[in-house]
């Protein structure tokens, strides 16, 4: 573990580092959704939900499975768009966007399934992830010498800077598809850390995984946040871990919120102990 | 184990880029680029069989062309054109003396190949209609007949079956969707012009196994006459179909590709009546049919099963590979030679003068039309017949002799567009006499 | 009625009965899809090998006479026999499933959890090895397809509605090939024999299973090979059906490995995985195709079912991306 | 033994991102490539060129299109010989209609036309997906060679409805038609197989080519990294047209000469470039140089072994060459499920390794 902190010191400030969220100072509100209500045909899987995340802050959603975590995170990265309700970013409401676009705001996330790209190596992953910051076009790419091969350089660095950090340098050229789980996960954060996110959505990031493994996913998360200021919210089904490493907690069953705050006060939240011990709804 | 790979590779490509080098100049080198293997292999196979099998039949019985073996090169195209190319690359260098593409495609391409360098091609009965105008096109021969004078051949037929008098007739054609089904259109339309009959063209889109939609098409319309430029499958499908709705089966006429046993007997007793054009005979009726049996069948020598003797395909190889020997003989008086370069057998084929009495000589007295070929014109007369098919006897028989075809409209079309494709690629006329 | 009406009722028929036609290539190509997630290129190819399989048995030629006629100096053809039609479909029969074991022993045995682009490709190969196999053994001249299917309109129905054109309006009545009844008949009851043996019998049953969750059937104890080996004879049943409706209007040569081309659209259309979707897409092409050759055709030059066929499942995809009964494809994050 | 990582170090990030990170690769790829440009143009005849290099030459690219736009981009499409026939009537109309244009502009330009031609027939891509776009690209197929063969304007009414290439010269030294020698239609062709090859080799490796493989690996993980699907796969099936239709129009006007439509850039021709790919390898550029290679070389190879070495009838040896290409195909999968390419990357890391296997 001290590696990883010595490690993460090498990486400057400026490689990880928020752009539209200049202007927002750390403890103010980042993101907010406000009454987002969502169905598929006569489902309903979020109803009238409404919490902020803020700057710097790291935020958990939590909540028995089937409760519509998953669905949130949707609606944040623009994968869903709610039929009620508005999603505000940086201050601004935002219009539905594609998730691409949603991507170019600096929202970035993982997959509860590993979502890696399979047939490419955990280089080409992480330099995917770069894609939000790289802007040489087609005719540029295919002529490569001059502006396509120094964009892809000054990428480099930063891709290598992350791999660095998370400590897969072993693997660099090795296909994801090779790759242990606990590993595959760690590319998978790796290639959301390399768009510089401002928001970064993490979907059950150590499901899975074993007690070391967890812990040592723990440690990049936390680092993440400490070192780089990044905001991260993260859905995860261990309580000890939530518990452990957020700053602020958000319960949702059956598609509604039943608790949100620190993690003391959602321990003592009687409605959300009734959800996790499976107290009939009535 | 790479390194063995490698030269075994190695040696593979030296033995395919010796046998290329390798030329012969003993023998009189004819190709035949056949296909027996692909789509219309049905049809490849007995052309083939019936080339080689007149060559054969020439080296055995007469011991060459005037003394010189014929050697026989064949190439397996598969009706495919580029490998028609590289059979084509591949034999030149032997001495071929000249080729029969056997594919508007593979014809295409070698019109301006050949011609470059300087071997002659035959497209006997297919390939560019306009190749005629030996002014412009030099080394390219379609004797005796080409497709529009099969158009004006079928017209005339009908001409003759009503007393000259075709107003107000209404004749459909049934032509694969494809450069070689579209050939006769323009000639019909001009013809139309001239005998006021109304045309109608149906085009059945390649392969051809569906055609519903053309024969319920015809089946409302009820033209008096159908014709068809069909191939490959095309063929059984129309003539079934046609046999379905109860057309009247004498008045369906097809090209002479249009017109094998092939064609006809997936059908059976309902084909009968069929009628096809064609520019020679066909049967086993001639008497070099008994030289072919006893030099080449049962001497073991047959390119075939020898079970296509005598189809109308077969014939049509043997017609081929005649002239082709007739051209050479032609060639080797003309030059006094006994060994001939390409150059010398495309003046033998410019000379090429088919009389009733050779082919008498030959023992195919009648098989084909009395013509000569000359500078200016390398496609003959245009004479052609009609045959007709007898379903109980399995076999076609002559309904017509070989007769004219209306060159005053097709000779008008050939200089057109043969003057087109010279300036198109600008080439010079030939003076010709 | 006025004859336009009743031609257009005419083309609609006889669209219909040409997507019958389709079906049954098409159904070959579902088969095996649902069981193994193979898209079959080489049931074209299956078709004409059976068909020409079946001639040459009922002939009693001799396989492979013309390479043992090359390589002895021999004059071989025929045994100088031939076998009753229904004997011949039943030799060919074991052929076909002889081949099927073949095939699931050389082939895909070793190609188990491949994804599906490569053994898409293995039937490529197959389909070539086939293709050249097929002429070695029965040669590939022309060869005449008889086992007593009738053939010719139907006499019986345009007698009967020839009185429905108007006077003077000189309509023939209804035109439908007898030929094309017989395979509808031919394609219920293959289309009702597939239900029920899948319904009802043991192996049906698990194939079904195999069709729905590999992984599951699996862990049940089905052996995959097996279901193979009967799907892919199957397949080759269907495939010889295919190939003897076809092969009985253009005789059995090279050309009838090309009917798939006409399944594929059918099989976008009806969904790879459903076998009434094979049926119906193909009623949908058939009447499709022909309806529009017999309206706009004629204006744009005609020869449009060709391509006419797949814009139809074109425009079908653009809404419904799974085809008509497909497996509903799920997007999960 | 000698073919060694040991020893190759990078010290740039520039270096470890060159085409050829091995020292010895580099060094025979020079090779390669040197005798390509300085000894076959010397030795080559019309046969040779016309029988086994052009046609490989031009497969290549047109491979290459395909591997752009499904070995990279995932997008199956069964309609490349239509856009071939595209790349060849653009290259026809052009070169009648302005006599004076340069050939090299003509082939690039008719690259162009077919990108945009691409383009129209990728937008379907964005709702349809795997075999179901496989098919609807055969619309794409079907439709295009009825077009070109209906409408008269392309083929100038000529009474044929063939097309053929007039001649066309670069600096004196013609390269189209049939006075054309061997070795200045080869030269031509492998200058642009290479220019070619190297432009995409760049996109592919870059943030294009990495934005395709993701759509290719999983698009919903694509686009929420910010790729965005339609632009991605639009510029696949552009960039992808672009080769299809420049190896068209070369199959045209410098390989053939004189082409018809339904026969050159039939259905077959789609899937035997589909073929090139998988056998070559999805993905690779040596991939789709591997898959043309073993295709057109495979039965002129096997043609002359059996017909011209061993004197067999010729329809014996096709029937045989297809039953051994047949085989070949199944025998390379079961060895080796992707394709020539990674065969070759294998035997490579096993020489790395030899004679110490682990």
């Amino acid at each position: 573990m001290t590696t990883t902190q010595s490690n993460s010191a090498q990486v400057s400030k400026s490689v990880i580092s928020g752009r539209a969220s200049a202007a927002i100072q750390p403890g103010e509100e980042l993101l907010r959704v406000e009454n987002v209500s969502l169905a598929f045909g006569g489902v309903k899987a979020l109803t009238d939900i409404s919490f902020d995340i803020k700057k710097g802050e790291v935020r958990a959603i939590i909540g028995p499975n089937g409760a519509g975590k998953s669905s949130m995170l949707n609606v944040i990265n623009g994968f869903y768009h709610p039929q009620e309700g508005e999603v505000w970013f940086c201050g601004k409401k935002r219009r539905s966007l594609k998730p691409h676009q949603i991507a170019h705001q600096g929202i970035a996330r993982t997959f509860q399934n590993i979502a890696l790209f399979k047939g490419m190596s955990t280089l080409d992953n992480i330099m995917t992830g770069r894609f939000t910051h790289m802007r040489t076009n087609l005719l540029m790419q295919a002529i490569w010498r001059g502006a396509a091969e120094r964009e892809e350089i000054e990428n480099r660095q930063v891709a290598e800077e992350i791999i660095d950090f998370l400590e897969i340098q072993a693997i660099r050229k090795t296909p994801v598809g090779r790759l242990p789980y606990g590993l595959q996960k760690r590319v998978e954060l790796g290639r959301a850390l390399a768009a510089q996110p401002d928001l970064l959505l993490l979907d059950e990031p150590m499901a899975g995984m074993n007690i070391e493994e967890k812990e040592d996913m723990s440690r990049f998360i936390l680092d993440v946040n400490d070192e780089f200021g990044t905001t991260i919210a993260l859905i995860e089904h261990d309580m000890g871990v939530v518990m452990d490493i957020s700053d602020r907690v958000v319960v949702l069953d059956y598609g509604k919120k039943i608790g949100d705050g620190t993690p003391t006060e959602v321990r003592s939240n009687q409605a959300v102990v009734d959800a996790y011990l499976g107290v009939a709804h009535d | 184990m790479k390194l063995a790979k490698l030269a075994t590779i190695g040696a593979a490509l030296a033995v395919a880029s010796s046998v290329v080098s390798t030329a012969a100049v003993a023998d009189l080198v004819f190709p035949s680029l056949s296909y027996r293997t692909g789509p219309y292999a049905v049809n490849g196979i007995p052309f083939a069989d019936g080339y080689a099998d007149y060559m054969t039949l020439v080296n055995e019985r007469d011991g060459g062309i005037g003394g010189v073996k014929i050697k026989l090169i064949e190439c397996e195209t598969g009706y495919n054109t580029e490998k028609g190319v590289e059979c084509y690359e591949s034999t030149k260098g032997e001495g071929s003396l000249v080729y029969q593409p056997l594919s508007t495609g593979i014809t295409y391409q070698l019109i301006p190949k050949a011609t470059a360098d300087g071997i002659p091609v035959h497209s006997m009965g297919y390939g560019r209609t306009s190749a005629a105008n030996g002014k412009i096109f030099s080394h390219i021969f379609n004797y005796p007949a080409n497709y529009w004078n099969g158009a004006s051949l079928a017209i005339n037929h009908i001409l003759a079956e009503n007393g000259d008098d075709i107003k107000g007739k209404k004749i459909a054609l049934v032509y694969h969707n494809s450069a070689y089904g579209k050939e006769p259109i323009r000639t019909l339309e001009e013809l139309a012009k001239k005998h006021g009959y109304t045309f109608t063209g149906i085009p059945v889109d390649h392969p051809g196994q569906e055609q519903k939609s053309q024969w319920l098409q015809i089946r409302r319309e009820r033209p008096d006459y159908v014709l068809m430029w069909g191939w490959g499958v095309m063929n059984q499908v129309a003539i079934q179909e046609a046999a379905n709705i109860r057309y009247p089966m004498d008045q369906f006429i097809g090209i002479w590709w249009s017109g094998s046993e092939n064609d006809v007997l997936p059908t059976g007793d309902k084909a009968n009546g069929y009628k096809a054009l064609t520019f020679h005979g066909t049967g086993s009726d001639f008497p070099v049919y008994a030289d072919i049996q006893k030099h080449v069948v049962d001497a073991g020598k047959a390119a075939g099963n020898g079970d296509q003797v005598g189809t109308v395909l077969y014939s049509r190889g043997m017609y081929a590979a005649m002239l082709a020997v007739e051209a050479a003989r032609t060639a080797q008086e003309i030059h006094g030679a006994t060994e001939l370069t390409p150059a010398q057998m495309r003046d033998g084929m410019e000379a090429l003068e088919m009389t009733e009495a050779k082919m008498a000589a030959l023992g195919l007295p009648g098989f084909g039309p009395e013509f000569s070929v000359s500078c200016d014109n390398h496609g003959g007369p245009g004479l052609g017949a009609v045959q007709q098919w007898d379903a109980a006897a399995k076999k076609w028989t002559m309904v017509s002799d070989f007769g004219p075809s209306d060159m005053e409209v097709i000779q008008a079309l050939i200089d057109e567009d043969s003057s087109a494709f010279a300036a198109e690629n600008k080439i010079e006329e030939r003076k010709c006499g | 009625m006025s004859a336009n009406f009743l031609y257009t009722i005419e083309v609609i028929l006889n669209g219909l009965m040409a997507g019958v036609m389709y079906s049954l290539v098409a159904l070959g190509f579902v088969l095996i899809f649902k069981a193994s997630g193979i898209f079959n290129y080489a049931q074209g190819v299956m078709a004409l090998f059976a068909a020409m399989t079946l001639v040459g048995i009922q002939q009693g030629q001799v396989p492979f006479a013309h390479l043992i006629n090359a390589a002895f100096g021999t004059k071989i053809h025929h045994f100088g026999w031939t076998v009753p039609a229904l004997m011949a479909i039943l030799l060919t029969l074991v052929v076909m499933i002889l081949f099927a074991i073949l095939v699931e022993r050389i082939v895909l045995k070793h190609l188990v959890n491949q994804e599906p682009i490569i053994l898409f490709m293995a039937t490529i190969g197959l389909a070539y090895f086939m293709e050249g196999m097929g002429d070695l053994m029965w040669g590939s001249e022309l060869k005449t397809l008889d086992i007593g299917l009738p053939s010719g309109g139907s006499l019986w129905l345009e007698e009967a509605t020839v009185g429905w054109g108007a006077e003077g309006s000189g309509f023939y009545g209804l035109f439908i090939d007898k030929l094309d009844i017989v395979a509808t008949g031919v394609a219920l009851a293959l289309v009702i024999s597939l239900t029920l043996f899948s319904q009802y019998t043991k192996t049906g049953r698990a194939l079904r299973a195999v069709a729905d969750d590999h992984q599951a059937a699996l862990s049940v104890g089905i052996s995959l090979r097996k279901i193979w080996v009967i799907v892919w004879a199957i397949a080759g049943f269907v495939a010889m059906v295919a190939g003897i409706m076809w092969g009985a209007k253009s005789g059995v040569q090279f050309s009838l490995s090309l009917i798939a081309l006409k399944a594929l659209p059918v099989l976008i259309l009806g969904g790879f995985t459903s076998i009434p979707g094979a049926i119906i897409g193909g009623l949908i092409i058939g009447v499709g195709e022909k309806l529009f050759e017999f309206s706009i055709g004629p204006m744009i030059g005609g020869a449009t079912e060709n391509w006419f066929a797949y814009v139809l499942a074109l425009v079908f995809l653009i809404f419904r991306p799974q085809g008509l009964f497909g497996d509903k494809i799920i997007e999960r994050v | 033994m000698f073919y060694r990582q040991a020893g190759d170090f990078k010290t740039t990030y520039r270096e470890d991102i060159h085409t050829f990170p091995l020292r010895q690769d580099r060094i025979g790829y020079y090779i390669l490539l040197a005798f390509a440009f300085l000894v076959v143009p010397f030795i080559i005849n019309d046969y040779w060129a016309s029988a086994v290099l052009l046609p490989f030459l031009i497969m290549s690219i047109a491979a290459l299109g395909l591997n752009v736009l499904t070995g990279y981009c995932g997008q199956v499409s069964l309609g490349t010989a239509g856009f071939m026939a595209v790349g060849a009537y653009s290259c026809y109309k052009l070169m009648t209609a302005f006599p004076e244009l340069s050939i090299i502009i003509v082939v690039l330009t008719s690259g162009v036309i077919t990108a945009l031609v691409g383009l129209l027939f990728g937008i379907p891509s964005l709702r349809i997906k795997g075999f179901y776009l496989a098919v609807a690209t055969l619309a794409a197929q079907f439709f295009l060679v009825w077009l070109f063969n209906k409408v008269p304007w392309f083929y100038n009414n000529s009474a044929s409805g063939q097309i053929s290439a007039p001649v066309r010269d670069i600096a004196g030294v013609m390269v189209t038609g049939p006075e054309a020698q061997a070795w200045a239609k080869y030269l031509f062709c492998l200058v642009l197989v290479v220019v070619l090859a190297w432009l995409t080799r760049n996109l592919t490796r870059g943030r294009i080519g990495r934005s395709w493989m993701a759509i290719r690996d999983m698009d919903i993980a694509a686009e929420i990294i910010g790729v965005n699907p339609l632009k991605t796969k639009l510029s696949a099936f552009g960039v992808s047209s672009f080769l299809i239709g420049v190896s068209g129009a070369l199959y045209f006007s410098v390989y053939l000469g004189a082409v018809e439509v339904g026969e050159v850039f039939g259905i077959q021709k789609s899937f035997l470039v589909l073929f090139m790919i998988i056998i070559g390898g999805l993905g690779s550029i040596f991939g789709s140089f591997a898959g043309a290679a073993f295709l057109v070389l495979m039965p002129v190879l096997l043609k002359n072994i059996m017909v011209a070495g061993l004197g067999w009838p010729t329809d014996i040896a096709a029937h045989i060459e297809f039953v051994i290409v047949g085989g070949l195909i199944i025998f390379f999968l079961i060895v080796e499920p992707h394709g020539l390419a990674q065969l070759w990357r294998l035997t490579k890391e096993k020489l790395l390794l030899w004679p110490f296997p682990h």
